[in-house]
């Protein structure tokens, strides 16, 4: 089971979920939880990639490494939003946030 | 300085018209004096450069030598030039169309309606006027013929009288129904000439060449019955003349003048300078039509005049038959008599200048009358708006009342009717005499308009003029100097030209026995 | 046996990541979020990833996850019997998804991947504060400029009014 | 010498008009003295003339003056301008001077007072200057160019007074007939000019004498007859004799100038100009025109009883002998017809016209508005009051009437003599000619003394008038007397023959006969009026004396009531017809006039009422009613349903899928992830 496959499918799946957490919640925080689950498959390709792809370096690491402090980042400024969000419309239901319609 | 002069003649008065703007911005609209008197030095400036241009003018020289000719290319993509000259068929209608616009700004003096509109539309129509003397290469010829067309209309439609807006569109519609076939048929000459070109002096060559046809008619056949009707609403012949009675009757009476006055001649100007030289072949199987429709002209253009009672429409009548004669002269171009076609061809150009003095000279007069009684009845209609007035004679025995008016009205109608010693009779004799030498026939019917242009003339004078004075009318005012400055230059050119035509004529006949001879080339 | 563990680890992964998503309670999310995030350090460990397993736990678990939590917290009212977390376009959203994670799959399945040698076992930590010294050096401080201007963001976009 | 001639051969021309031009331009100011400026300047004219008739007496070859200058040219057509004094019209230009002169002169006294005193003296020197320029020209061109400018002084002269209406009616009338004449005048020098080349006289004369006709002499006629249209207009021929007694409505003066001596006999003068180019076709035509004339003029003047009018139509008929004389061949005839009438006719049109300014005179001073001074029935036993104009009115009735001793009995003779011989010589219908030319004579003889008798004899009409008149002053009287001597025989035979009834004197040397180029033998012509001469001579004193004698009865000794024979005559209807001119002004008012302006009323219902507004606005109409179907096709159709279909369309789509714009930023990201899906399915990507 030990092979790149099994990986794979399991970031697979985890992208999937995220995309359908991303699409389907309502509430921006849960949105943001897609989004970790997604960088999260991301980064599993990172690493088995760079595991069982032959590479004498550790590239894939860095890139992952790069990848947690930006969803860091990305966490961090999306809550920011978010609060300011429910402070202006008393809701964080981005269904709400609909300033854009047509 | 040569070769600008032409250019200069043309946009002149496009310089003067623009100079009004910010006139009417920095005095107001209401100042109309600055219009008038920048209309005036404009075209006096522009008359005087026509001057100059005829004292340096050489009729012996042709287009091509001569020393005013400009030839810049303009749209190089379609071999378009800009391609101005003079010769003797254009200067005699250049130093027309100059005097004439001078003159028109003077019997305008009176307007007040929106002076700045109608002062720069008259100096756009000139500079149009003048573009379509000056144009040489077929698309500028085009192009100024229709800037003037609008000009005119609203002319017509804003300043002319209580039918304007009829008139205007009915003049406006004719003269684009005709320019819509000119228009075919400088694109088939385009087209089928090689090289493609624009270039009447070119197309001289070339278009005799084309030998294509459709529908089973000859290219050139087409053409010559495209460019025809164009010309043909222009002068206007029978049977496209009835735009002219009313357009001349609504206008206002510069407007007039320069309709009858000029207006008509680039129908036979460009019947002369397009159509001859292009297509000689079917000028020579056109012809006896061509004098057909002179006399056609002639005859029925002074019988109608006949039965007129409004003054400006019997004018506007004889004009139709004023210009049979020059028809009737074109179609002796064919004449196997050498001294009858250039009696014919001379005599019709000498009666498109003489006709453009003598016609401006009777609508500035009949605008003089106009001004004053405020109608210009002969008789009054019978269903005039004034009851007791309907079917009295207009006018009567004024004669003695206005000598000095009726001096001048006596001239304008014995030039008119064609007495000798004022330029009329030596034009029309002259196409007479051409017309003889080649349909013998028909120039004897046509010498019947002799007789008919007396007839309405005098018969017109007789119930105006004479008899015993109308009392209506006992105070009613002569000439007065600025009149008398419009009127005067007209009446010593027609007594000048009737008694000494040779400085017309020597100017003329250069470029007239070109053409002869191309068409005789056909024969 | 580390088969089973893999196994395991990897049942766990996806298992809470189901509930992450499909979770009708925000804060049952989130806490579902915890075990997915451990489980994926565990992979990491599993793919001799240590340094980064490491990472995973003290950044996601250890800040993320809790600055997520406070975001639930600071953004639903206490007083509310279960933090609400609704879903819509569940249809049309799960067909999307599920038709990615086939293409995914499929990609996976039909890509002859290049297999190298397998990595010694042995720890990544120096290898990687070289490599982030050396080669990727720029890229490293822009990142911690990033991340400063973030967090400063952050605070300045949260301050009350 | 030549440059000399030329130079007042110019002068001669242009006085008269340098007259005109500057009592036009000055009038108003030099007022009340026109009259010499005029005078003046007539007064020179009239001596270069003397000067010129002179030349006629020394011997020489050739005509006295011939020049000309190119006036235009095109190349090929040239015209010129030019003077060609032969013997003729040397006597013309005399003619000419003398009566304008006299009739200057007569006129200072009678337009005394008239309102537009000095434009009747400007418009004399235009008209003075028109007659010269036909006299001098050596082309028909030119001719032809002064013959309307003599159509445009008689117009103004005739309407002169053209307050009266019948003065602006006849002033018309008389330039409109004799444009009908002028255009077959002009249409024949055209024929002329396009066989020969030549517009000059004595170039068609050697052209025609040349055979330039050869072949085609019927076309030579034709345009003979085409040129003496203008004759026919211009000297008040038959049928376009109608405006001449209508221009008696100018004043009397100018009626003896222009209406009877020379503007008429322009014509005339015209013929005896291109005699040499006319085919004995032509003149058959131009006699037969001169004698029904000649006739038909004489029998009006019986009836007429204004004594204007009775010289007028006396003047028509003495115009048809000329022209008769011409037609006939009697070149020398007919042209010294001219010239005793001129001066006869002249006299009594100067003498009724100090008969009716003493009328006029007479009557104003009584306040009488309503008598016509000029009616004969009004007049009567003037002679004694009248004396001076008595005794010339009779001098000139007696050279009118053909009596030996006077003038007009030596050219009619000749006349009378060319008609009998030319019956001689054609037999058959042409003894109408001398029948015609003898029946005129002594209708002449007749009514010319009715008209002496009615006005010098017999009881005053009235005896209040007749107390007023006086005899006119002598500037008047002066021209009369001067007249009168010259319609004595002697001034035209001396020196050569002091015998009355001899013609061979002066003139007929000085006038010799000329060639005729066109196919006639004027030798046997002259022959025959030499054989013939005794019998007219007889002959015409036997009709002569007749008509006088009749007269006397009738109007003298009133042995016949001439209201009975009238009224029997007036059975037929003679009477009438002849009172109204033979109907002819009705005639042609009837026939021509009316249906024409009729017709011209129709024309301009034809061309705007019909033409321009059914017709070419119906295309208006058409094509406003199509654009009104294709513009309701255009709009309910092809713009509502079609274009803006399109609009509703998008309108529509827009509507709804504007739904999925609800700012559900998860809807967009739905799309988008769609999107990639799609994508990938269509590229295939594994």
């Amino acid at each position: 089971m030990d092979s790149l496959n099994s990986y794979l499918v399991i970031a697979a799946v985890l992208f999937a979920l995220g995309i359908y957490g991303v699409i389907t919640r309502k509430n921006a925080v849960a949105i943001l939880m897609g989004i970790e689950l997604i960088l999260n498959s991301a980064n599993i390709n990172f690493i088995a990639f760079n595991r069982f792809g032959g590479m004498e370096t550790l590239d894939g690491h860095v890139f992952s490494i790069f990848v947690i402090v930006l969803a860091a980042a990305e966490a961090a400024v999306a809550l920011a939003i978010v609060i300011n969000l429910f402070k202006n419309i008393g809701s964080v239901n981005v269904d709400d946030a609909d300033l854009l319609k047509g | 300085m040569e070769s600008s002069i032409l250019t200069f003649l043309i946009f002149l008065p496009v310089a003067g018209a623009a100079l009004m703007l910010p006139f009417s911005k920095l005095y107001g609209k209401e100042n109309t004096h600055y219009f008038k008197w920048i209309a005036l030095i404009t075209t006096g400036i522009q008359f005087a450069l026509a001057l100059i241009l005829y004292r340096k003018f050489d009729p012996a020289l042709s287009v091509t030598e001569s020393p005013f000719t400009v030839q810049i290319d303009w749209i190089k993509h379609f071999n378009i030039q800009y391609f101005l000259g003079v010769d003797g068929l254009s200067m005699p209608m250049v130093l027309l169309t100059a005097l004439l616009s001078f003159i028109c700004i003077l019997a305008s003096w009176k307007i007040e309606k929106q002076a700045l509109g109608y002062f720069s539309l008259f100096l756009l129509l000139d500079a149009g006027m003048m573009g379509v003397f000056l144009a040489l290469d077929f698309f500028l010829f085009y192009v100024f013929w229709e800037v003037m067309l609008l000009p005119m209309y609203f002319l017509i439609g804003i300043w002319g009288g209580p039918q304007r807006m009829y008139a205007a569109i009915k003049f406006f519609l004719y003269t684009l129904f005709g320019s819509v076939f000119m228009l075919l048929a400088m694109l088939a000459l385009y087209y089928y000439s090689d090289p493609h070109t624009f270039n009447l002096i070119t197309l001289i060559q070339t278009a005799s060449s084309i030998d294509a046809s459709i529908w089973g008619f000859s290219v050139k056949y087409l053409i010559w019955i495209g460019l025809f009707i164009g010309f043909a609403i222009k002068v206007p012949i029978f049977p496209f003349h009835t735009w002219l009675p009313l357009a001349h009757v609504e206008a206002p009476t510069a407007i007039s003048v320069i309709l009858a006055g000029v207006l008509l001649k680039m129908g036979t100007y460009g019947l002369l300078r397009i159509s001859y030289p292009l297509l000689p072949g079917e000028v020579v199987n056109f012809s006896y039509i061509l004098a057909v429709l002179g006399v056609i002209n002639i005859i029925w253009g002074a019988v109608n005049a006949i039965a007129q009672i409004d003054m400006k429409k019997m004018v506007a009548y004889s004009s139709v038959s004023h210009m049979g004669y020059v028809l009737l002269g074109m179609a002796a171009a064919i004449s196997e008599s050498s001294a009858g076609a250039q009696a014919g061809m001379n005599g019709a150009v000498m009666q498109m200048f003489n006709h453009g003095t003598i016609t401006a000279m009777l609508f500035l007069l009949v605008g003089m009358v106009y001004d004053r009684a405020h109608h210009r009845w002969i008789i009054f209609p019978r269903d005039y708006e004034k009851p007791e007035l309907a079917g009295q004679p207009g006018f009567g025995g004024i004669g003695a009342q206005v000598p000095i008016y009726t001096g001048f009205v006596a001239l304008a109608f014995f030039a008119g009717l064609g007495l000798p010693a004022l330029s009329g009779f030596i034009s029309e004799a002259m196409c007479f005499i051409g017309g003889f030498s080649a349909f013998r026939t028909l120039t004897i019917i046509g010498t019947l308009g002799i007789l008919l242009n007396a007839i309405y003339f005098l018969r017109a004078y007789q119930r105006i003029f004479l008899g015993p004075l109308n009392e209506t009318y006992k105070d009613l005012t002569d000439i007065n100097k600025i009149e008398l400055a419009t009127i005067v230059p007209l009446a010593i050119i027609t007594l000048v030209l009737g008694v000494y035509p040779a400085p017309l004529l020597n100017m003329i006949a250069p470029a007239m026995d070109g053409i002869i001879q191309i068409v005789q080339s056909a024969l | 046996m580390g088969e089973n563990i893999f196994l395991m680890i990897a049942g766990l992964v996806i298992a809470s990541a189901f509930w992450v998503v499909f979770s009708p309670n925000l804060i049952h999310s989130a806490v579902s979020l915890l075990f997915t995030l451990f489980g994926t350090a565990g992979l990491y460990v599993f793919l001799y990833a240590d340094f980064i397993a490491a990472t995973q736990v003290v950044i996601y678990v250890g800040g993320i996850l809790v600055l997520i939590i406070f975001g639930v917290m600071l953004t639903n009212r206490i007083d509310t019997p279960s933090i609400a977390a609704g879903s819509a376009n569940q249809f049309i959203g799960g067909i999307g998804a599920f038709a990615i994670f086939v293409m995914q799959i499929g990609v996976i399945f039909n890509t002859p991947w290049q297999i190298g040698n397998n990595q010694s076992r042995e720890t990544t930590v120096d290898t990687i504060g070289k490599l982030l010294l050396n080669e990727y050096l720029l890229p490293f401080e822009i990142v911690s400029i990033l991340l400063l201007a973030a967090l400063m963001g952050a605070a300045l976009l949260s301050r009350r009014n | 010498m030549e440059s000399n001639l030329n130079l007042l051969a110019l002068l001669n021309l242009f006085l008269p008009l340098v007259s005109f031009a500057i009592l036009i331009f000055f009038g108003k100011k030099i007022g009340e003295s026109a009259h010499w400026v005029a005078l003046t300047l007539i007064g020179i004219t009239l001596v270069i003339a003397m000067f010129f008739f002179s030349t006629v007496f020394s011997p020489h070859e050739g005509p006295i003056l011939q020049s000309s200058i190119q006036w235009f040219t095109t190349g090929s057509f040239t015209l010129y301008l030019g003077f060609l004094i032969n013997n003729v019209a040397a006597i013309m230009l005399l003619v000419v001077a003398l009566i304008s002169f006299l009739v200057h002169l007569y006129s200072v006294e009678y337009m005394k007072g008239d309102p537009r005193y000095s434009r009747y003296f400007a418009y004399l020197g235009i008209f003075t200057f028109s007659m010269n320029g036909i006299v001098l020209a050596d082309s028909l061109v030119m001719m032809y160019v002064f013959w309307e400018l003599v159509g445009l002084s008689s117009y103004l002269l005739i309407g002169f007074w053209f307050e009266k209406d019948s003065a602006a009616n006849a002033c018309k009338k008389a330039f409109l007939t004799n444009r009908v004449g002028d255009i077959g005048m002009f249409i024949g020098m055209m024929i002329l000019f396009f066989t020969v080349g030549t517009f000059q006289l004595d170039g068609l004369a050697d052209g025609v004498k040349d055979g330039a006709f050869s072949g085609n002499m019927q076309l030579l006629t034709i345009a003979g007859i085409l040129v003496f249209m203008g004759a026919v207009g211009k000297s008040a021929q038959f049928p376009l004799h109608i405006w001449l007694p209508d221009a008696m409505e100018g004043p009397t003066p100018v009626s003896a100038l222009i209406h009877a001596a020379t503007m008429v006999a322009a014509g005339v003068y015209m013929v005896v100009r291109i005699f040499p180019i006319l085919t004995p076709g032509a003149l058959e035509f131009i006699a037969v025109v001169g004698a029904i004339t000649a006739l038909m003029a004489a029998i009006i003047a019986i009836t007429q009883n204004d004594i204007k009018r009775v010289l007028a139509y006396s003047t028509v008929s003495q115009l048809g002998y000329m022209i008769m004389a011409l037609g006939v061949g009697a070149y020398q005839a007919g042209f010294f017809h001219l010239t005793t009438h001129a001066m006869f006719k002249a006299c009594l049109f100067l003498c009724s016209g100090s008969v009716i300014h003493a009328m006029h005179h007479a009557l104003h001073e009584l306040h009488d508005h309503d008598t016509d001074p000029q009616d004969m029935r009004f007049m009567g036993g003037l002679k004694s009051k009248m004396p001076i104009t008595y005794w010339s009115m009779l001098i000139a009735t007696l050279a009118i009437a053909g009596v030996p001793f006077f003038s007009g009995f030596l050219s009619k003779d000749a006349i009378l003599a060319g008609t009998l011989s030319y019956y001689h010589s054609h037999h058959g219908w042409t003894i109408f000619l001398p029948l015609a030319g003898f029946g005129a004579a002594a209708i002449t003889a007749f009514y010319m003394f009715r008209l002496i008798f009615m006005t010098f004899y017999g009881k005053p009409y009235e005896q209040k008038i007749h107390a007023h008149i006086h005899e006119s002053p002598v500037k008047m009287t002066f021209p009369l007397i001067l007249l009168s001597v010259f319609s004595l025989a002697l001034i035209f035979t001396l020196p050569n023959t002091v015998n009355p009834v001899d013609s061979h004197g002066w003139f007929t040397h000085a006038v010799p006969m000329v060639q005729n180029n066109a196919g006639l033998d004027m030798h046997a012509v002259e022959e025959g009026i030499h054989h013939a001469h005794y019998t007219a001579m007889t002959l015409s004193l036997i009709v002569a004396g007749l008509g006088i004698f009749v007269s006397v009865l009738f109007y003298l000794l009133q042995k016949i009531d001439a209201s009975k024979i009238s009224s029997f005559m007036n059975k037929f209807k003679f009477y009438d017809i002849s009172f109204n001119k033979f109907y002819i002004d009705e005639i042609y008012n009837f026939l021509l006039y009316k249906p024409f302006l009729g017709l011209s009323w129709i024309a301009s219902k034809l061309d705007w009422d019909l033409y321009d507004q059914k017709f070419i606005d119906g295309w208006g109409w058409i094509t406003l009613k199509l654009s009104d179907k294709s513009g309701d096709a255009d709009y309910n159709w092809l713009d509502q349903k079609i274009v803006d279909g399109f609009g509703n369309l998008t309108n529509y789509f827009g509507k709804n899928l504007k739904l999925s714009q609800n700012g559900v930023v998860q809807n967009y990201l739905l799309g988008g992830m769609l999107g990639v899906v799609l994508l990938i399915i269509i590229f295939q990507q594994f």
